[in-house]
This record gives C-alpha cells, structure tokens and sequence, in this order.
C-alpha cells in the first residue's frame, strides 16, 4: 500500500506554459501554472471552460497536439515527465497516472466491448494474458460498482446507461493501479443523482488505494467537498489557490467571488437571480499585459490593466492573484470607486441590478 | 434484422425483374440477332420473302440455290422466340431462368450458364485481387495521412491521391502493360490460368490498374473519416491509457472510420463486376466485363441478358454484405 | 494527432483552386476559339511526316497519319468538355430534381425514386452506354445523354441525402409552419443548400464523365468526332505507344490535367462549404 | 488495336465463301483472311512454265492442272530474322527434331465453333481445324495438290465428274472408320448447312451430285467440267470429319465445340474466347511418331501487334498475322523471325455497280482517279505491302504488266464529276458527287483507312461515312445494299478459284457473291472455258484478258497487295516443312492456314 500520509510530494508543477500557434495567431492556453499535489490527496482545479484547465491535465498526460508549445516543469514521483513524454516512454500514462474524461458517452470506443477496453489496457501494459486479463477486468469492474460484471463485460457501451459508462471509464483508467488519477469533469454529463455516487466512488477509490486525485471541474461545488485543496483557473493561469472551506467561505479573487454567487446554494433565497459573469471571455490569442480578469472584474482599476497579478499567499495555504482582492478593503473601495464612475477600468458596465460584493 | 433483411430481399428481386427488363427491352433495339442464327441471309426482308413465294423474286442465290430460305428464317425467328413481343419473350426467357435454363448463346450455342460459370470466378478473383490491393494500400496510407493532418506527408500525399484519382484507369492499364509486362517483362502480357500462381501473376497488373484509383478513394475517404474519429473523446481516453499511437490508430480509430469506405467498396464492387471491361480488355482477360462487350457487339442477346442480370444481382448482394459489414463495424447498427 | 483542426486554413479556397479553375479558364478559352486559332486541321492528314515527334512545326508531334496532334488534342478538349458538362448538367437537372424531390417529400416517392437510383447504379455502367451507343448513333449528343443517364444516380442520392438532412432543420421547418408552398420552400429554401454539395460533385462528376467518354472511346464506341478519349484510342497501339508515344501521352495529359483541376476544385469547395466526402 | 468481338461475331454466319471476303474488308488488315482454295503459290517453285507438272507417284492420281504461275518466287516470299537459315522446306535435312512440348500459337479471332460443315472457318479455324481435322487433298510447296486423306482422284467425263477413293484404315478419333459413307455424310452435312453451301452448291447440280462407287470410292458430279476439281477439298470443304459426331452436333450445337476428325491432335479442353488446346493423337494413321508436339495452344489474341509483342516478350511461340504494326514488331526483333508472303489477296476499293452514284461509271473512273494509292501504302500498311495495280502480283504468271491501276490523277476526276453533277444534280452537293463509304467497325484500324481514302476523295466527293457492325456490314454488303466499301480477296494462285465473285450467276439476286453486281456474259464465256481447260498458255491469254476487263469496269480500286507473316521465336523450328502423306511437304504460309504436327521447339 502507498504511503497514506499527504506530505510525501508527488506531483510537482513548475511555471507551465502551454502555446498554440495557429493561423489567428498564438493561443496562451496555459500561463505559468504551479502547482503541487502530495501522495494520496485530492485537488481540485475549477474553471469554466477555456481558463486551460484541461490543458493542464492533457499536458500533465502527454495528451497535447503536436504543435502546442510547452514550457516549464513537471516532476512526477521524481521524474521528468516532460522528458518522459520526448522520449516516448512507454506503460507510464496510463499506468502511474490515468485519468477520465467529461463524456462517458463518447470516451468509450462504440465499436469495441467494454471489457476489452479494460483488459486492453491490462494486456497492452502489464502484458496480462487474455483470461487473466478478463478476470482482473471483471475484478475492476465490480471494483468500479458495477452489478452483473460477467455480463457488462460482453457488452458494448451502448448497451450500458451513463452512469454505468463512467464507472467502466473509471475502472478503465483504475485498471494498472495509477498512483495519480486525473478526472476531467467526470460527473458533467451525468445526471445529478449519479453525480454523487461517482464523486464519492472516486473519493472511496482514493482512499482505499491511496491514490491521488487531481478533479477537474467547472462547478465549484463539485470540487467542494472532494478535494483537499482547490485551485481556481482563469485564461490559463491559477487565479486563487486554497482549502475548499476557505475558499467558499471567504473568496478573494473577484473572479472566485463571481463564480460562488453564480452558484445556486441552499442558503440563497429561492427567487434570487443567480448572477452571470459579465464581460467578454478572455482573450487568450496573443494576450496583452494585464490581469486577464480584468475586462470582466468589476473591481478593475488601471493598474490591472498595467500588469498580471502574481499569485502570491495571503494567509497559510491561501494563495491569490489580485491587485484588489474582494472582500478585503482594498477590493471594496476598488468597487465603489467603479461604482462612483457607473463603470470600470476596463470599460465595463456597472450594472445597477449587480449585487455588489462588497 | 429479420425484416431488414426481408427488405433486402424484395429489393434484390425487385431490381432484379427492373434491370432484366430494361436490358431486355434495349436489346430489341440492339440490331438483329438472326444474323447469329442464320447468317447473312437476315438480311432478308418480309416483304422479299413474300415477293419469293409469289415467284416475283429470284431465291437467294441464284446458282444452286437454297430454296426455303425464308422458310430457315422463320423457323429460326419461332424457335427463338424473336417473332414475340418484348414482354412475351421476357416472360419465357424469366420462367425458363428459374427453372434453372439461362438458354444458349446465338453465336455458338454454349450454354449460357457455362459462360457464367467460366467468367464470373475470374471477374470475381480480379475484383477481390483489386479491392486487396487497394484497402492493402489505402489503409496504412490513409492511416499515416491522417496521423499527421495537414503536415508535410499529408500533403504530399494528398497531391499524390488527387494524381492518383486523375489517371483514367485506361491509361493507365496500357502504360503498366506497356512497361511492367512488355518492356520488363516482370508480368506475363496474357492471362493463362495453369494453377492459381500462374492466374495470380497475370492478374496482378489488372488488379493493380482497377486499385490504384480505388486505394485514391479509399484513402481520401478513410483519412476525412479517421481525422474526424480522431477528434474523438475516446481517443484521448485511450491516449490517456498510454496506449502507443500505432495501437490506437489501428485498434481504435480505424474501425469506426471504415463506414465510407465500405460504402464506396460496396459500390464500386458492384460496379466493378461488369465495370472492369475496359481494364479486363487491355488485359484480355475472360471475365464478366469482356464478354459482356463482346456479346453486346455480336448482338447474343440470351447472353446479354443473362450477364447483366448477373452484374445486377451481384451489385445488390454485395451491398447486402457491405449492410453486414456495417452491422460488424458498428455494434449499434445491429442492435438497431 | 492533431486534437486542434486548424479551422482557419479549411476556410480558404487556396491556390490550388484558383490553379486549377485558371486552368479550366485557359482550357475553355482555347478550345471555344479554337478555329480562330493558327493551328492546323485537326483531320487533315500529312501535315508533316507520321508518327514524328514534337517539334516547331507540330507543337505535339504527328500521329501515324501525319496529323497534327496538337491541333486534335486542342480539338478533342471541346468534345471532351462538352460531354462532361452536358453530362452533368443533364445528371444535376434530373437527379437533383427528382433527388431534392424524393428527399423532400419522403414516403413512397421517396421509395421509388429511391429504387430507381438503385436500379440505376446496379447497371454496370459501361454496360449501359455500351448499350446505348451501339443501339443508337455515336453521334455527340448521344454519348453525352449516355452519360448523362449515368450521372443522375449519384447526383440524385446526394441531393436526395441532403434534402434529407437539411428537410429537418429549423428554416425549413419554419418555412413549413408558416404555410409556405412546397414548391416555395423546395426553391427558397433547400435548393440553395442541396445546390453546394452537388455543385462540388458535379466538379468531381465532370471528370468522371471525361473519364468514361474515355471509356467508351476504348471500346471504340464514343463519339465520331475528335474527342480525348478518340485521341488516345488511336495512338494506343502497341506499336504506337513504341513509336510515337506522344500521341497518346498529350491527349492523356491534358485529360490527367483537367481532372485533376476538376478534382481539386471540387474538393476545394467541397472543404470550403464544409460537405463530407460522399459516397457515389 | 482491335478489339476482340468484332471478327469474332461474322465467323459463325457468313459462308466461306462470304467469310474470306468479310474478314478481309471487316478487319481488314488486322484479322486473318479465309480462302476457300489453298493453291496459293507463294513459295518458290522451280519449273515456271511446263504444263502438267505432276510429281505425285501414284499412278491413279489424276495430273494437276494447276501449274507454279510463278515466275521469280523468291521476292514473294521473305523471310527475315535469325531462323531463316535453317533449311525450311525439307525437313529431311533438318536437324534431329526435338520431341514434345506445347506450342503456344496465337489466333486474331475465336472461331465459333469447330465443325466444318456447319462453322465457317476463319484463319484461327484453320490453325486449329488442321491440327483436328485432315483434308481430303493438300497443296504441297510447289503449289500443287496430292491427295491427302484420299488415295487418288480421277476425272471422268472430262472433268464432269470425279471419283474420289479415300485410303484404307484410317479411322476417326472416335474410333468411326473413314470410308465412302463418312465422305458422303460430310458432303451431305455441308451442302444442307444453308451458310456452308454457298461455297459448294454453284459447282452442283440440284439432283445426283454424288454417287457411291464402292466402300472407299465417290464420284462427284459437277455442273459444268472442271479440270482442277480436287482444289476445292484442300480447304474447309475438304476437311471430313467423323459422320457419327457430325450427326449428333446437328442436333447438338454445343458439341461443334468439340471437333471429331482423323488428324494429328485430338481436342483437349477448350474455353471460349480464351483457348484451345490439342494434345498428340497417340493413334495417328501417319503414325504418331511423325507428330513432334505434345500439344499445341491457341490463344485468342484480337490485337495482332500485342500478340507480337508478346511473341517478342516469350509469352508465345508464333503469330500469323498480316497486320502491319504486328508485321515490323517482330521483323525488328531478334528473338523472333518472320516469312512473309506478298502473293496473297488483294486491298482495294470496291464499288457498287447497280447502286447510284455509282451505277455511272464517270463516278467510279473519278473516284478511281481521286483515290490516293500511296497515302494508302506509306500510312495504312507503313511499307510493308506492295501496291497493287490488279488482281494479280505482278510475279504471277497471270499478270499482264499493262493492265495498271489508274490512281492518284485528281485532274483527271474533276471533269467526270462536273459531268455527271450535270446531268445528275439530285446526286450532288456544291459540285461534288454525294457518296457513302460504308465500313465496319468500330475497329481503328478501318478508321484510319476511311481518313486516308477520305482525304483523297474530299475534292470530288461529299462522304457521308456509315459505320455498321461487322455483321451488318457483310449483310449490306452481300446484299448490295452499299455504295463504296474496302475489301479484300483475289490473289487466288489458281484463278479458277476467282469465278466465283466474277461471273453472272452470282451477280444478281438478293444475295450476290459478285459484291460489285456487275454481269458480263463474255466474260463468264471466258471464265468457263478457262476452267474446263488443261491449257495453260490459254488460260494465262483468258486471265490476262479478264484482269484487262476488271480494271476498265472500274469497280475495284487496287491498293496494295496483303502481307501474311507468320512470325515465330527462333526457338521453334520447321515451321516450314510440315508433311502430308506420301513424302510431300507442304505449301508454308498459307494465309495463316498452318499445319504445325512437324514443329518442334529447340530452347537450345
């Protein structure tokens, strides 16, 4: 059994940049991203989509086209994994680290039976002979939760329902024991009622083999109660970083606050509007100098559009990338100064109906 | 599938009566086949042999002679039913095909299912030979193009495919005849069949010929597909399971890409039963195609007939089997 | 693998395509002033010695009678030109109409123009101009029809597809909730889209028809005049091709050139309206 | 290049007779030609003038009229490549032939069947029918006939009749004996055929055409006296085939694909358009051991110069051929050589006699004038045939060198023509004579052709070009239904064999033999007389005369003379010196008319 302990460092990333270029021009998709996860504990990277969040994970598994640009480290279990990925490494993907994807309508081959998408991987890696490799995939899939695994291992993914789909995805992705599972949206094309059960499958997954998780999401509450740290995304660059309950109860980057009153919540009032975030999205071809947040924060001032925010601790684990963080003072007087002028730095409207946040 | 295939089955009937039909009702039109019956003495008319009874007109030659010439056509015209309407003689000509009586050709009285059973496994073995050749082609070309989009090879390749495309498969037939059987002498220049390495070596150059341009086909078809597929989430899925390229180009991406092509192999087989006369021409090999032509040409209606109604029936059958192949490709068309 | 398809180059027509359409340009100026032009008679024999090869005089060599091969190549475009597009267009007036028609309406017009296509591609094809040609004249408008019966199958499967596929989006729905007349919509509304895939496959058409009128000029059933294909049956000789190759390979260049314009034009529009490669 | 149908489908219909004339203007230059009579004298014959000159031994056999009408041989036949050293005609002096193996022989066309009493034969019948089937008389190389499957034939009743008297104990390959009853039967069976029976009814009464003088012996009864009689056995008519097999093929037809006769190869297997092969007839009445072959094959190969090629290239053995493309692939070869022979029908124009324009003979004088000889001969043959000026080489003893084809004069075709648009202005368009050139096709060949007349003609005459399928061709033709048309016969070395298309009886009609229609009861006078005379000083005067008279009819157009090579890879040997019976050779290169069981093939 791995290490249980979450000091152990696992995964290490250093300042990752990742460029497109295309005919438009070059796409940042990923700006200088750090981050690092310890054996057997559980991030959460929460963005909508766009802010490179699933860039981060297609770089982290080697994933990426051929023509993106990616500079920066990543260390994983002590190596190098971007060194690994040049050198065509194989049974690493795949083997200490897996990961899952959004749709597990379409991140099954149609054409090919479940059970053989699992044992494939048991073959192609741990070069498990058929039969073997079908008992320990009908182990996975009973693993994974799924009733009469004899029988879905026959079966093809059509014949199976969503939910069903993604615990095979995941028993998939579980198959050569990873030590790192990355899970892109796993629960987004799933009914609510699923949801939960996946999210706390994986969370029992993790537990029980030791195994870290890296949950990416665009639901802030998904990532809640699941992860031991959260890391917030924006136009390619992690915005605020902290505990879940840190970062629910006390959100500091506007765009953090901005997606928490986007949230529905049990506490807000029934008929309460849940709030859009204006603004255009950001510009990620060839973006210029500031806070990419900007055009779209309504705390904006000039000096975000001088120059990008670093992120930088606030207190403890807390890390932020804020000229003006909110609900800090800083960031209100920032607020009612746009207020005062009807609208931002960056030419933003203050809408009179905008609950302020203040 | 049980009414699918019914379906299937009334279609083949269907197009079978249609295509009979219409062959039949042209080849009225197509000249006249008593010349094969009778000989030159078809060219006499009604009228003149009415004048000859009469004892208006000299008999057909005058020195010896040969009286009862008109008689001789008659006779001819009864026995084969050409004295019949279009439908009357389709009517005797279907009932006699399903008892099993294809009839006999009007030029040397074979036996029209002998003809059938000599042409049709050559044509056959030329096409499966071509179809080998150009999925041999296509696939990996197809594979490696798509691999790589709008790269280098891809481009090149593309080109190259286009060219392909753009060499009409005559042309084509007689510069590899010229070179690869006359001038090198690596291939034999005349079909024989002395045991299936010799047919083999001779139908090669044929084979290649009809492949080329359908390897082009596939190949556009296969890459546009395979690059769609590859756009897959289950794609990355199996990228994420560390699985190498090769294996997920070949065990993954290919298959669910194969749906166009198997409809155009499907197509073009069909068409290729009797479309390959050309090629079979240069080549001179016996298949369906070049007795067809020879037998439009010498005006042998029974087998006309009789031939398309082969190429029709294989055409609909191999797009039966292609609907299987899809149903093998794609688990969801069979529980469809 | 590329995950990211670079969208924006699919947009552009290229230069390729405006190669070739320049090349199509050039070819139809040529031939439709062909008589305007100094070259020789394309059937007066011995205008130089037979079966020489290229030179000042004749830009294309001779051919075993001593014609100009140049002049017969520049000559044989026309009727090759002509009976792809008269092919075509026959193929796009019948088989998009009863297509679009099939398409539209669905129900048992569907399934009988359906079958009639079917039918229809279940003829060999040569078999059915073979037929065609041998029954009737050789003259150019019956070959041209003869093919013409041969494109209205595939052109009509595509518009039938894809009035199928566009009959059930929004503006035609639309068109159909507000009361429109069915004529209306057919020309208002589907036509203008069914028109683009098909103006791509008739591109690609077009060198089909070129192809087979090669074809039958094979089988020494094409066209009376001089046409490519009539061209290339004449120097295809053994002998021919040994002696004076040039004959035969000029007429197959041009004829290669122009499908391949044809082709990459096609296809060029065919990716710049985003239509997937079909199946005909 | 050819395609294969089109000299396929005339084989079935046309008489032999009608046959040797359509393939000859059907495929014209690219098809084999058919002849009824096999005296051709192309090879070289030692006495040129004594009459009489018969070697056979036997003493029954009757004297041959037919004397060598040759007068310097050497230029007709040529030979052109390595083998030609080797002694050809005298397979005695030949070197130890090499036993066994195939010869792989390619035939222009698919014959539609084997059966000579009901199939009309065609160069690619007769290779194989020879190889199947004996002839009564053969033709040996000095171009006179011996008695072959017969033991002799004698006339009676100066020349009225002939009694033919097979030898003994020859049996069929079905075991049937040759005897009396089997000639009569196969006489029988080819004078019902109604197309066969073209060829052999004019010579016949309607009654007692034959009558069985013993268990070997007939007599033939003709219809007027003919002193060369056995010429016409030497040919298809003459090839007798088992009476049991041609009984049950009458009832039958499937079976004429599988021939009964007593000759050298017995019938092996046989796929329709593809091949044929015969193996050695272990119990061949000659004995077996003068057969050197195992088997021959005969491939259908439609287009002559892809035959040569692959002759050139080692996927055959030998081509008989009078295409010219074919003709200088193999004279350019190494591998391959080739006898030539230029003593054979002739090209020309033919033109319709009772058809107008052309019933006037201004228009066929014109036309005659317009015609462009030597564009013909550089373009269509490329050299390799000779021009000719009639219907005889002038090498024959036939010709008379005065009698010249007038061609190539245009000036002299201007006038005509106004005149007769003059007098016939519904026959004409802005002063040229409206006329149609019928020819058949499609076949390039004949394309080019017509281009080549057309481009002489176009001056004078507006051409509408009418191309039928070969059957419809010959029918038109037979028929009289045609106006101007290319065709190809004469050069028979016996003219005899020639008053078939000439005299009156067949130039009326539905269906005419004497295509041109044109009837000259003098000429028929001296025609007859030529037949029934031993004499060959007055027939060489009658011929002579007739040719004179042909040419001022204006109805054929001479072009040039045909070229028959038989090419082969040097490794094959003796193609010249097959035997018959009774220690004669016989005639080589016979218009493609091959006997091959003396070959053999020496790799070495």
């Amino acid at each position: 059994m791995p290490d249980n302990s979450h000091s152990v460092k696992q995964l290490s990333v250093q300042n990752l940049s990742v460029r497109f270029p295309t005919v438009r021009g070059t796409v940042c998709a990923v700006n200088g991203v750090s981050f690092e996860l310890s054996q057997g504990a559980s991030l959460g990277i929460v963005g909508e989509s766009g802010s490179g969040k699933s860039v981060t994970a297609r770089t982290l598994m080697n994933l990426l086209p051929r023509s993106a640009e990616v500079s920066g480290g990543v260390e994983f279990e002590g190596a190098d994994v971007r060194r690994l990925a040049r050198e065509r490494v194989k049974h690493f993907w795949g083997v200490k680290m897996a990961m899952i994807f959004q749709d597990p309508m379409t991140s099954l081959n149609p054409v090919k039976k479940c059970g053989t998408q699992i044992s494939e991987t048991l073959r192609y890696h741990l070069k498990r002979d058929r039969k073997t490799a079908r008992h320990e995939g009908i182990d996975l899939l009973n693993l994974v939760g799924i009733p009469e695994p004899k029988k879905r291992f026959d079966q093809y993914p059509h014949e199976l329902s969503g939910g069903l789909r993604q615990r095979v995805v995941i028993a998939m992705a579980l198959a050569c024991d990873p030590s790192l599972l990355i899970a892109d949206e796993p629960t987004t094309a799933v009914d609510v009622t699923v949801q939960k059960h996946l999210l706390d499958l994986l969370d029992r997954l993790r537990k029980e083999r030791g195994m870290s998780l890296i949950l990416i999401t665009h639901d802030l509450g998904v990532a809640r109660r699941r992860c031991d740290e959260i890391a917030v995304m924006y136009a390619g660059r992690i915005v605020e970083r902290g505990k879940p309950e840190d970062l629910f109860e006390d959100p500091r980057h506007p765009y953090t606050d901005a997606l928490l009153r986007s949230m529905p919540r049990l506490n807000t009032p029934i008929h309460s509007r849940l709030e859009a975030i204006g603004g255009p999205p950001p510009e990620l071809i060839n973006p210029t100098e500031q806070c990419s947040f900007a055009p779209r924060c309504t705390l904006a001032q000039a000096d975000c559009l001088q120059s990008v925010p670093q992120l930088s601790g606030v207190i403890g684990m807390r890390e932020i990338a804020c000229f003006y963080p909110a609900n800090t003072k800083r960031g209100r007087r920032a607020l009612a100064k746009n207020r005062a002028r009807g609208k931002t730095a960056a030419g933003l409207q203050m809408s009179a109906r905008r609950h302020t946040s203040g | 599938m049980a009414q699918f295939a019914l379906r299937r089955v009334l279609q083949l009937i269907l197009v079978f009566f249609v295509v009979t039909f219409v062959a039949f009702a042209s080849l009225k039109l197509v000249g006249d086949p008593l010349f094969n019956l009778v000989g030159v003495i078809s060219g006499i008319t009604e009228e003149q042999c009415e004048a000859v009874a009469r004892g208006e007109l000299e008999d057909t030659f005058t020195s010896g002679g040969n009286i009862g010439d008109c008689a001789l056509i008659q006779r001819a015209k009864a026995e084969n039913h050409l004295d019949k309407g279009v439908p009357q003689r389709y009517g005797i000509w279907v009932i006699n095909m399903f008892r099993g009586d294809f009839g006999t050709s009007f030029v040397n009285g074979d036996e029209i299912s002998d003809i059938i059973a000599d042409r049709l496994p050559v044509s056959v073995r030329l096409i499966v030979l071509a179809q080998l050749i150009a999925l041999g082609i296509a696939v990996p070309w197809g594979v490696a193009a798509a691999y790589r989009a709008n790269r280098g090879f891809d481009k090149v390749s593309t080109v190259g495919s286009f060219a392909l495309l753009s060499v009409p498969n005559f042309a084509l037939g007689v510069i590899l005849l010229y070179f690869f059987s006359l001038r090198w002498q690596i291939f034999p220049s005349r079909y024989e069949n002395h045991g299936w390495w010799s047919e083999f070596k001779a139908l090669i150059l044929p084979a290649a010929t009809l492949a080329l341009g359908l390897a082009a086909t596939y190949q556009r078809l296969l890459r546009t597909d395979l690059i769609t597929t590859l756009q897959e989430d289950f794609v990355h899925m199996a990228r994420a399971k560390g699985l190498s390229d090769r294996h997920i180009m070949y065990r993954h991406a290919l298959r669910p890409s194969l749906f166009s092509v198997v409809t155009v192999f499907g197509v073009n087989t069909g068409a290729l039963i009797g479309g390959a006369l050309v090629v079979e021409q240069i080549y001179s090999i016996p298949g369906v195609g070049t007795e067809l032509v020879e037998a439009v040409l010498r005006n042998d209606p029974p087998v006309v007939v009789a031939l398309i109604a082969v190429v029709a029936v294989g055409f609909v059958l191999v797009n039966f089997l292609v609907d299987l192949v899809y149903a093998y490709l794609d688990p969801r068309v069979r529980s469809a | 693998m590329n995950v990211v398809l670079d969208e924006a180059e699919a947009k552009k027509l290229g230069c390729i395509f405006w190669l070739a359409v320049g090349w199509l340009g050039v070819l139809v100026a040529t031939t439709s002033f062909a008589p305007l032009l100094p070259i020789e008679d394309p059937s007066a024999i011995a205008t130089g010695p037979a079966r020489s090869g290229p030179s000042l005089d004749n830009w294309f060599g001779t051919d075993a009678l001593g014609r100009d091969v140049f002049a017969r190549t520049v000559y044989g475009a026309r009727v090759s030109l002509v009976v792809g597009f008269v092919a075509i267009a026959f193929g796009m007036v019948v088989g998009g109409t009863l297509g679009i028609i099939a398409g539209y309406f669905k129900g048992s017009i569907d399934l009988i123009v359906n079958f009639a296509f079917f039918a229809l591609l279940s003829f060999p094809g040569l078999v059915l101009a073979l037929l065609i040609t041998s029954t009737f004249d050789r003259s150019l408008r019956t070959v041209s029809l003869t093919l013409a019966v041969l494109a209205v199958a595939p052109i009509g499967r595509l518009a039938r597809a894809t009035t199928l596929l566009y009959g059930e989006r929004e503006f035609v729905q639309a068109a159909r909730v507000l009361g429109a007349r069915h004529f209306r919509i057919i020309t208002r509304e589907l036509l203008p889209v069914v028109m683009i895939p098909m103006a791509a496959l008739a591109l690609l058409g077009m060198g089909v028809a070129i192809v087979a009128e090669g074809g039958l000029a094979f089988l020494q059933l094409s066209v009376e005049e001089i046409s490519w294909g009539v061209i290339i049956n004449d120097g295809r000789g053994i002998r021919d091709l040994q002696e004076n190759p040039h004959v035969a390979l000029m007429p197959i260049a041009a004829m290669f050139i122009t499908i391949l314009s044809l082709n990459f034009a096609g296809d060029r529009l065919r990716d710049y309206f985003d239509v997937r490669e079909t199946a005909f | 290049m050819k395609s294969p149908v089109y000299c396929r489908a005339v084989a079935p219909s046309a008489s032999v007779l009608l046959a040797l004339c359509l393939v000859a203007a059907a495929c014209g230059g690219d098809s084999g030609s058919n002849r009824v009579n096999n005296n051709d004298t192309e090879v070289a014959v030692e006495e040129s003038d004594t009459n009489n000159t018969t070697s056979n031994e036997a003493e029954t056999v009757a004297p041959t009229s037919s004397a060598p009408p040759l007068e310097g041989a050497e230029e007709g036949t040529v030979c052109i490549g390595a083998a030609c050293e080797e002694p050809s005609t005298d397979a005695e002096i030949a070197p130890e032939p090499v036993r066994g193996g195939t010869l792989r022989i390619a035939v222009e066309a698919e014959a539609d069947g084997l059966n000579p009493a009901t199939n009309n034969f065609a160069v690619s019948a007769y290779s194989i029918g020879y190889s199947i089937f004996d002839p009564l008389f053969g033709i040996d190389s000095e171009g006179n006939w011996f008695p072959f499957l017969a033991e002799s034939a004698i006339p009676v009743n100066d020349g009225i009749s002939w009694q033919v008297q097979v030898r003994e104990g020859i049996t069929f390959h079905d075991g049937t004996p040759l005897d009396a009853d089997a000639l009569i039967a196969n006489f029988e069976a080819m004078i019902g055929d109604p197309i066969v029976s073209l060829a052999l009814a004019p010579n016949f009464p309607q009654e007692n055409r034959y009558e069985k003088i013993d268990d070997r012996t007939v007599q033939y009864n003709l219809i007027r006296a003919n002193a060369h009689f056995p010429v016409n056995f030497t040919s298809q008519l003459g090839m007798i085939a088992s009476p049991a097999w041609l009984e049950a093929a009458a009832v039958d037809q499937n079976l004429n694909q599988h021939p009964v006769g007593t000759g050298p190869f017995v019938l092996d297997n046989r796929t329709q358009d593809v091949s044929t092969r015969v193996v050695k007839n272990p119990n061949y009445w000659r004995g077996s051991e003068d057969v050197y072959l195992d088997a021959i094959e005969f491939f259908i190969t439609t287009d002559p110069a892809l035959a040569a090629e692959q002759l050139v290239a080692g996927d055959l053995d030998l081509v008989v051929t009078s295409n010219a493309d074919a003709a200088l692939i193999i004279g350019g070869s190494d591998d391959a050589t080739a006898v030539q022979n230029v003593y054979s029908e002739e090209n020309f124009v033919m033109l319709n006699s009772q058809k107008a324009p052309m019933d006037d003979i201004r228009v066929r004088q014109a036309i005659t004038f317009a015609t462009d000889r030597e564009g013909y001969r550089d373009l269509i043959t490329q050299g390799t045939e000779p021009l000719a000026d009639s219907m005889y080489h002038p090498d024959l003893i036939w010709n008379n060198p005065d009698v010249v084809q007038e061609a190539n004069m245009p000036e002299r075709a201007a006038p005509l023509v106004d005149a007769y648009c003059a007098e016939f202005a519904q026959n004409c368009s802005d002063g040229k004579v409206k006329i149609e050139l019928q020819f058949s096709g499609p076949s390039t060949l004949q394309t080019r052709i017509m281009d080549v007349l057309s481009a002489g003609w176009e001056a004078y005459f507006e051409i509408e070009r009418q191309q039928l399928p070969q059957d419809q061709h010959i029918v038109e033709t037979a028929l009289g239904q045609f106006q101007v048309l290319t065709w190809r016969q004469f050069g028979e070395a016996d003219p005899d064999n020639e008053v078939i298309w000439l005299e009156c009886a067949t130039a009326t009609g539905l269906i005419a033999l004497n295509w041109v229609r044109l009837c000259d009861p003098e000429r028929d006078a001296l025609l007859f007389e030529a037949r029934a005379t031993d004499d060959l000083d007055r027939r060489v005067e009658i011929m002579q005369q007739v040719q004179a008279e042909v040419n001022a009819a204006y109805t054929y157009i001479f072009l040039t003379h045909s070229n028959w090579t038989v090419g082969f890879r040097n490794s094959v040997k003796n193609v010249c010196g097959q035997t018959g019976p009774v220690d004669k050779t016989l005639l080589c290169n016979t218009q493609g008319r091959g006997f091959y069981h003396n070959v053999w093939i020496d790799e070495g």
